[in-house]
């Protein structure tokens, strides 16, 4: 079971409190009539779905309620980061391998 | 049969308290602190049960959590059987009744061991996959005979008369092990203020130090044992758990800890409400592993006939419950711990025989010492066979080379009752390897150690660290080390010193080759449970599984109760040397939780019985259980599904309510619908990008039906929002839908549309909701409300607020049954006032309560969607034939809306919402019947849609029904036909979904 | 139009209001009762939304409650005088407990207080609160929540919003030795039973 | 290939079983094969050994990362049935019911394929109508099934609690008497071993580690043995599908889940059907050597870790206790997880991709164990026409962007 910290309540709570919201930072299209068929089934369903570095969503379902991003390692279930909606990651794949760490 | 086993002196039992139990049936005692294995054994108890496969007899090896034989049935009534008990870990209390597993007519004499001991060369592994194939039918009943032969214990027949508990906790240190280590790491950490947990899986705390021969400070190193139990009993940060289990270790220091609270003392919790067992469930910022090491078995020949144990347990039964398990004792080993229990066996006034050493040179201190006692040392040597079959009567030695894998010299016949081997030791490294991370092969050690975990610092044994002053310091700088990360600071400790001694250097020792070559050698046992043998494992090598999980799958090595504790390790060692590799080379295996089987009792705990989950109750419910309603679970909720009266069936309790519905009035406990209070300027704005139909315009206390889509533009909810005030709404959603239409709109907000100024919230559980229908409605509702409820002054689709019943109330004149309709909604705690109120006007107005029942057949005769029973998450708004609902012009392109111009989306066949009218009115279509167009087809049809709604209709006089039906808006008139399970082919014509009152005048009035 | 809908939903006179608890019945727990648990029905409970980096909207909570906005997290203020309590629940919610009846009074004072965008919400008919005492209390608790309600990780002042047992509820500790539960009203009947329950190894009193 | 019976085991036992052959060779890999599969779970060697068998397609080789059968295949809990409700779905799962009837036989290894029926319980009115529409759909798909009332699925397992007076009645059930299960890991071996008699190269310990795409066609693999070269490659890799995908430059509609499972200590036989709710949400059968084998819900976050969340284990067994009461003082033994590939439809994808002669079968979620010979029969049958299998064509990765999708998800809930 996770112990993961919620940045707006400010501790670390357990996982059955939260709930798993998918992959972060997939925008709906601005201009949805302008897009393609595939355009729009990228948006709806495809994934980036990674062995590692993920950057995921959840919701802080029976605390505050609010929604936030989690940079997680998919493999170790490590919780690198979590950063509030609208923020970016401090830690991506990329930064990783440039940073030399793992 | 008296103890004549048991020592006059010496252990830690109490000999004033004796206790009387039974096995098999017949009686025992033992006395208090013994387990059942212990007071098995001091009653000269051999054969404990039957093996799994070959039906051997088999004894007690081990002295805990590792046992593999001494698994019993427990329970001396039904209803508190326990399958699967570990002799070795059940203390013994007053009237246990425990019985073996196997053994038919009894465990001495097994009808099946002569299957066992006939077939035994074809049984060898995976045996049933080359054989039972033909003919394919006939499996059905080899199995039937295999399943037989199945499973240890059995579960009860009855329910389990006790209760379980969870507690769950945090702390900054949890102590898995409260030996040495983990003792001199709670005392350490004790005065520091940090939050401490040490847990134990023995009955008392102390670990080996309550077996060990050393003494510390140069007393009885139990002595030391109590001094720190008392200590950290008087610290309130400590919280000391013996006969507690950690079983799991999951995630960021997590930790299951399972505490057998009264399963030491009955069959049965003896206090009301008292708790068998608790799970903590345990956050920990720092963990240290304490679980120190594990002795290994050595694999010969015949070495699972009872009387065959290894070292540590004969000088634990020894030692701690003064019990000799025999008289006469070989001990085979590769190390120098294994001397110890020669030492104690002799020490307690029987004979060794020899002590046999694959070492050449043995020279440690303990080798000394049996030397200076007359123990007979035979080096170089190996017991590659037990004799005897009910009970060990010998033990034949010769000279062993371990690199060449062969004996060499002549071969020496001993006579003994007892075989004590010791192959080394495997730190119990299970929990750290629970969340994945491997074990590491330590060559110094000759055993596995912990891979490392976040949080986690392994100590003593478990991390190959075995001299107890060593051991005793790991504790403490683990637990320093551990407390100052989490800003605590320490005081200074002193810790006990024992008398160092010196080891000679171990040999690795697993398989002792045999005369003859493995194949054919008496079965020489890698894990008793499961009748693993050395053989079995090169058979599998033979046939290609070359993986570790390969060996272990086909052979079923590790798989039992045990989980291999004993096995593992030797049986990896014998696939390393039969594949020319290396142990580490071959790799570990994963362990997993449970390092111990825990009751499916204890882990659910409370959540079970009429706590298994929550049910919601509305406002009114003592009503509706006064009134004799039978209840609908709606999620969580229990709904009134109808109210019978007198000895009505369903059928007839509807059809009242439906003709009181359409004739009189009804009333409807409507609070579950869900409710949001939406507020802020940019709400109306919102609205119109979650739903599909238009928001702009909707005026002050006028209501609107909505649509809700996912944007993959399949309906997921539906309701009426009425406009309170310009930047003010209510929302109303489906029962089942309130909590995660709520989540649904913070989504959006907080992820998508932060900028726009609204706020929503539930208002579900404040807001009682009943709704009065039918053309008695406005009188009913006038008698006791100040509202105008005048035609002209609240028309359909508006909403007042005035006082109803001397309540204040907001009414909603909305319809969901057609009739005319009042939904009168007040803060919950007055609904019952009201609702009273209204059926003290009951007999004048023929007001009905109605449940679900009827609210769906209402419903359907106006050909109103239920969604998730008349949609299914692959319906769109437009299948529905909702494009009224539709607001394919609004500016935003709202959710669902793109999605609806695929190519699948605009196909013209898709499965359309319809009404149907079965050819014979008396008929009530089965909800879910498909749909063809020509029922003379063959098998497999072209299902053309299903029946999703289908109800008789008092007011139709005739069954009618709502159905999904491929270009079902294009066939209006048409005929379909459901083909039956029972070989009736029903027919029904295709009309529309609005069966009664297609003008809504009946809602108007 | 006016732009929000308020409303005194308070009830006339010889109306007879339920509790979601009203139809359970007491239970005592012997001599020394290891737990107390006691239903304050008919409080008056306000959801309060907004922006608290806006110091005008700090301000009118505080002018109008009598009592600062707490923007901590999960923290708790307190009203003595009235009786009444502003927690925090998110960083733009918050629960407003005041005495039964006034929570119109209070709605009205805030709007006239409040002014850009913020919300107010009566949920009074939607809760209640359970208040637990004894010497078992928090044990019961660390049955029921997999929050730390350790004393050192939930002191006195504290309020948080979490798991209890299957359902949720508030837990507020606001004074020494006295635990408090803002359950749902759906839920009100399985936390009491559940509270029941659990509480009974030691012994429970409920009026 | 050295063939298994009754006999050959008495004869066998004669010579103390040293005459036994190696199931599988253990081949050095060669320079290029006509067909490689990617993945050496249940899926991957029942499509090499089908591509031997039935196409007449035997230059194939089986890259496995690890062990053979050592991914999902040795972590289900090994349920089969095929009453599923869209068309398309039970067409495949059917397709693959059929030839589990005959596997054993056909494999000369016995899977165990145990047909002891299947009962998927109701509890509300809507899961009542859920499972009648199902129940009339399988039946004029030609599949077995029944819809019971609360007495008969009593009747059929006594150890079930159907009293009215638990928190979720059962109402009822569907009942697939053809549904059963079957010894995971034989399927796996018994596959390989056909395959491998029919000249497949089995090479395990091999990883995958990119992909050679020249003018939009695959030419081959690159491992950690080296380049090894294919003009159609059929990637089988479940979890780790979106792995390969990305080395393709390709994106899949896939997460890969944790789905967790456990087993009791092996008891006395209790149950002898396997019994599935998804409404109180857990699953459960009973092994021939007595273990119960418990199945629990997908966690919802995306994990390749084989393990899930504690909470998930502790609903699953609250579950089985209110189903069986007297479970309760059974003691759960060991519980793990799989790496399931899950799509947003519930089904899965049997496809040809952008990239010429790269195919992917993945995205079974929970189904994928039943689906073993009916998803490699197919597939294999794809890769050496190069054209989708009438029954994989609807599972394409297009349906996607076209909307058709085939949403078991509302139908059945989760469809196990």
């Amino acid at each position: 079971m996770f112990h993961i910290y919620c940045p707006y309540c400010g501790e670390h709570r357990e996982e059955n409190e939260f709930r798993p919201k998918g992959q972060a930072h997939i925008m709906r299209p601005k201009d949805p009539e302008s897009c393609s068929d595939e355009e729009w089934a990228d948006y709806l369903f495809f994934r980036d779905n990674p062995k590692g570095i993920h950057h995921e969503m959840w919701v802080h379902a029976t605390g505050c309620r609010k929604f936030f991003n989690m940079t997680r390692d998919t493999v170790s279930y490590e919780i690198l980061e979590v950063y509030k909606m609208g923020e970016q990651p401090k830690i991506t794949a990329a930064s990783r391998v440039v940073g030399g760490e793992k | 049969m008296s103890q004549a086993n048991r020592l006059s002196q010496g252990g830690q039992i109490d000999r004033s308290k004796q206790i009387n139990f039974t096995f098999n049936g017949l009686r025992y005692t033992g006395y208090e602190g013994d387990t059942l294995a212990s007071a098995l054994l001091a009653n000269g108890v051999d054969i404990v049960n039957r093996s799994f496969k070959y039906s051997r007899p088999r004894g007690i090896v081990a002295s805990n959590a590792a046992e593999p034989n001494a698994i019993v049935q427990l329970g001396s009534t039904e209803a508190t059987q326990v399958p699967n008990v570990r002799a070795t870990q059940q203390a013994l209390y007053e009237g246990l009744s425990a019985r073996s597993t196997n053994g038919w007519p009894n465990v001495n004499n097994d009808a099946m061991g002569l299957v066992g001991k006939l077939g035994g060369p074809m049984m060898g592994p995976g045996f049933y996959y080359k054989t039972f194939m033909a003919p394919a039918s006939m499996w059905m009943t080899y199995e039937k005979f295999i399943r037989k032969a199945a499973g240890l214990g059995r579960a009860p027949n009855e329910n389990d008369p006790d209760i379980y508990d969870h507690y769950n906790r945090h702390c900054d240190l949890l102590i898995i092990g409260a030996g040495p280590a983990g003792l001199a790491a709670a005392l350490t950490a004790a005065n520091s203020g940090a939050r401490v947990i040490i847990c134990d899986e023995q009955e008392s705390f102390g670990g080996s130090l309550l077996e060990t021969a050393d003494p510390l400070n140069g007393k009885p190193a139990s002595e030391w044992v109590s001094q720190v139990v008392e200590q950290l009993a008087a610290n309130n940060d400590v919280l000391m758990l013996p006969r507690t289990t950690a079983n799991g270790y999951h995630d960021h220091n997590f930790v299951t800890l399972h505490e057998r609270r009264t399963e030491h003392l009955a069959d049965k919790a003896p206090i009301a409400h008292q708790a068998r067992s608790r799970m903590h469930h345990i956050r920990a910022k720092q963990v240290i592993l304490a679980t120190g090491a594990q002795e290994r078995p050595v694999v010969y020949a015949n070495n699972d006939v009872p009387g065959n144990m290894i070292c540590s347990a004969v000088s634990a039964y020894i030692r701690r419950y003064a019990v000799v398990p025999g008289q006469k004792l070989v001990v085979t080993t590769g190390n120098d711990s294994g001397y110890q229990a020669a030492l104690d066996w002799q020490a307690a006034g029987r004979e060794v025989v020899a002590i046999v050493d694959c070492r050449a040179n043995p020279d440690g201190d303990l080798v000394k010492q049996a030397r200076q006692k007359g123990i007979r040392i035979i080096a170089g040597s190996a017991v590659f066979e037990a004799k005897g079959s009910k009970r060990v009567t010998g033990a034949r030695v010769a000279a062993v080379d371990l690199n060449a894998f062969t004996l060499k010299g002549d071969v020496e016949d001993l006579g003994c009752d007892t075989i004590a081997s010791s192959g080394g030791f495997s730190p119990v490294v299970h929990l750290a390897a629970h969340t994945g991370a491997r074990p590491v092969w330590n060559e110094e050690a000759i055993g596995f150690v912990p891979g490392k975990v976040k949080g986690v610092i392994p100590v003593g044994g478990v991390d190959a660290i075995y001299p107890l002053n060593e051991v005793l310091q790991s504790g403490h700088q683990a637990a320093v080390q551990a407390i100052e990360s989490c800003g605590y600071t320490l005081t200074p400790l002193e810790l006990p010193k024992a008398t160092g001694r010196v080891e000679g250097k171990a040999a690795a020792l697993f398989q002792v080759p045999h005369l003859k070559s493995t194949s054919r050698a008496p079965k020489q046992f890698v894990d008793l449970q499961n009748d693993v043998t050395a053989a079995g494992i090169e058979l599998a090598t033979r046939e290609g599984f070359e993986s570790i999980e390969h060996v272990k799958r086909y052979t079923a090595l590790g798989f039992g109760t045990d989980q291999g504790k004993l096995g593992n390790i030797n049986g990896m060692a014998i696939t390393a040397r039969l594949l020319g590799r290396t142990i580490p080379e071959t790799g570990t295996t994963v362990f997993r939780p449970n390092y111990t089987g825990i009751t499916f009792g204890a882990i659910a705990g409370r959540h079970a019985g009429a706590l298994f989950d929550p049910e919601r109750y509305t406002a009114m419910h003592q009503w509706h259980l006064q009134r004799g309603a039978k209840f609908e679970d709606v999620g969580q909720w229990k709904r009134p599904w109808y109210f019978p009266i007198g000895n009505e069936t369903m059928h007839e309790a509807v059809a009242r309510e439906c003709r009181a519905v359409r004739e009189q009035v009804g009333i409807l406990d409507a609070s579950t619908l869900g409710k949001i209070d939406i507020q802020g300027k940019d709400s109306r704005d919102f609205l119109a990008r979650v739903y599909t139909n238009k928001w702009a315009q909707l005026g002050l206390n006028k209501c609107r039906y909505g649509l809700m889509c996912k944007d993959d533009g399949m309906v997921m909810d539906d309701g009426v929002t009425t406009c309170l005030g310009d930047n003010h709404f209510l929302m109303t959603t489906t029962t089942g839908g309130a909590a995660g239409i709520l989540e649904w709109l913070e989504l959006w907000h907080q992820t998508e549309w932060p900028e726009l100024e609204v706020y929503f919230n539930s208002v579900t559980d404040h807001w009682a909701t009943m709704t009065i229908t039918g053309p008695n409605a406005r009188d009913l509702l006038s008698e006791i409300t100040d509202i105008d409820l005048a035609k002209d002054s609240f028309k359909f689709m508006e909403c007042r607020e005035g006082m109803v019943a001397n309540v204040p109330a907001r009414v909603y004149r909305i319809s969901f049954t057609g009739e005319l309709t009042y939904e009168i909604n007040v803060q919950a705690n007055y609904a019952m006032h009201v609702w009273k109120a209204l059926f003290e006007h009951e007999e004048t107005y023929g007001l009905t309560p109605y449940g679900t029942e009827t609210m769906h057949v209402l419903r359907a005769e106006k050909g109103f969607i239920i969604v998730g029973q008349d949609t299914d998450g692959s319906v769109t708004p437009e299948d529905l034939g909702m494009q009224w609902c539709v607001g394919y012009d609004k500016p935003f392109s709202w959710i669902g809306k793109r999605a609806l111009s695929r190519p699948d989306t605009r196909r013209k066949d898709r499965k359309q919402l319809v009404g149907l009218l079965p050819s014979d009115p008396k008929v009530v279509l089965e909800e879910g019947a498909q749909i063809v167009f020509d029922p003379k087809q063959q098998v497999p049809m072209k299902m053309k849609g299903h029946v999703t709604s289908s109800y008789y209709s008092p007011t139709l006089g005739q069954g009618f029904a709502l159905a999904l039906v491929m270009g079902g808006a294009e066939r209006m008139g048409e005929t379909v036909f459901m083909p039956m399970a029972d070989g009736t082919v029903y027919e029904a014509k295709i009309v529309s979904p609005i069966f009664l009152d297609p003008k809504g005048e009946r809602q108007n009035v | 139009m006016s732009n929000v809908a308020v409303f005194d939903q308070n009830a006339g006179i010889g109306v007879l209001a339920e509790s979601p608890l009203a139809h359970v019945s007491g239970v005592k727990g012997g001599h020394t009762p290891g737990v107390v648990i006691h239903e304050k029905a008919f409080l008056g409970y306000l959801t309060l939304r907004g922006n608290s980096a806006d110091s005008s909207f700090c301000s009118g909570v505080e002018q109008a409650l009598g009592m600062p906005l707490p923007t901590e997290p999960l923290s708790l203020h307190q009203n003595q005088q009235k009786g009444s309590s502003i927690q925090w629940l998110s960083p733009d919610e918050w629960l407003i407990v005041v005495q039964g009846g006034t929570e119109y009074e209070t709605e009205m004072a805030l709007r006239t207080e409040l002014s850009s965008h913020f919300a107010v919400v009566n949920i009074s008919g939607g809760q209640t609160l359970l208040t637990l005492s004894g010497s078992a209390a928090q044990d019961v608790l660390h049955k029921s929540t997999v929050y730390d309600v350790h004393p050192r990780n939930f002191p006195v002042g504290k309020a948080v919003a979490t798991n209890f047992a299957k359902a949720t509820a508030i837990i507020r500790r606001p004074s020494e030795g006295t635990w408090e539960l803002i359950v749902r009203r759906s839920f009100a009947d399985y936390c009491y039973r559940w509270l029941i329950d659990a509480s009974q190894e030691f012994g429970v009193d409920y009026e | 290939m050295q063939r298994y019976s009754g006999f050959g085991l008495a004869k066998h036992a004669l010579t103390h079983n040293e005459n036994w052959q190696r199931m599988w060779r253990n081949p050095v890999p060669k320079k290029k094969y006509d067909v490689i599969i990617v993945g050496g779970g249940g899926h991957g060697l029942a499509t090499a050994y089908y591509l031997a068998k039935e196409c007449g397609v035997t230059n194939v080789a089986v890259i496995e990362k690890g062990w053979l059968g050592g991914g999902n295949t040795a972590r289900n809990t090994t349920i089969v049935r095929s009453n599923y409700l869209w068309d398309e779905a039970a067409a495949l799962y059917e397709h693959s019911m059929k030839l589990w009837e005959g596997l054993s036989l056909d494999l000369n290894y016995n899977v165990m394929f145990s047909q002891r029926g299947v009962l998927n319980l109701g509890h509300t009115l809507q899961d009542m109508r859920d499972i009648q529409r199902r129940v009339n759909a399988n039946r004029l798909n030609g599949i077995d099934g029944e819809v019971l009332d609360a007495q008969q699925v009593k009747e059929i397992c006594p150890v079930l609690d159907c009293s009215p007076n638990t928190r979720y009645p059962v109402l009822g059930a569907s009942w697939q008497p053809r549904g059963g299960v079957a010894r995971h890991d034989a399927v796996a071996w018994g596959y390989a071993r056909g395959a491998d008699a029919l000249g497949v190269d089995l090479i395990q310990q091999t990883e995958v580690v990119g992909m050679r795409i020249e003018d939009g066609q695959i030419i081959g693999v690159e491992t950690t043995r080296g380049f090894i070269g294919a003009e159609t490659v059929g990637c089988v890799a479940a979890g780790n599908s979106s792995v390969l995908a990305k080395m393709a430059g390709i994106k899949l509609p896939l997460e890969s889940h944790p789905l967790q499972a456990l087993v009791s200590e092996p008891i006395k036989p209790v149950l002898d059907t396997v019994v599935m709710s998804n409404h109180v949400h857990g699953y459960c059968s009973q092994s021939d050597k007595g273990d119960l084998v418990i199945g629990a819900g997908i966690d919802g976050y995306n994990g390749y870790g084989q393990r899930g969340s504690y909470p998930t284990i502790e609903h699953t067994l609250q579950a089985i206790v209110e189903m069986f009461p007297t479970f309760s003082r059974v003691r759960m033994n060991r519980q793990w997880g799989g790496i399931v590939d899950t799509c947003p439809d519930a089904c899965p994808i049997l496809s040809a991709t952008p990239v010429k002669g790269l195919f992917f079968n993945c995205g079974w979620g929970t189904g994928g164990f039943k689906a073993t010979p009916g998803s490699g029969n197919v597939f294999a049958w794809t890769l050496a026409k190069g054209v989708a299998h009438p029954i994989a064509a609807p599972f394409s990765i297009d349906r996607f962007v076209s909307g058709k999708l085939i949403d078991e998800h509302g139908a059945a809930g989760v469809a196990h």
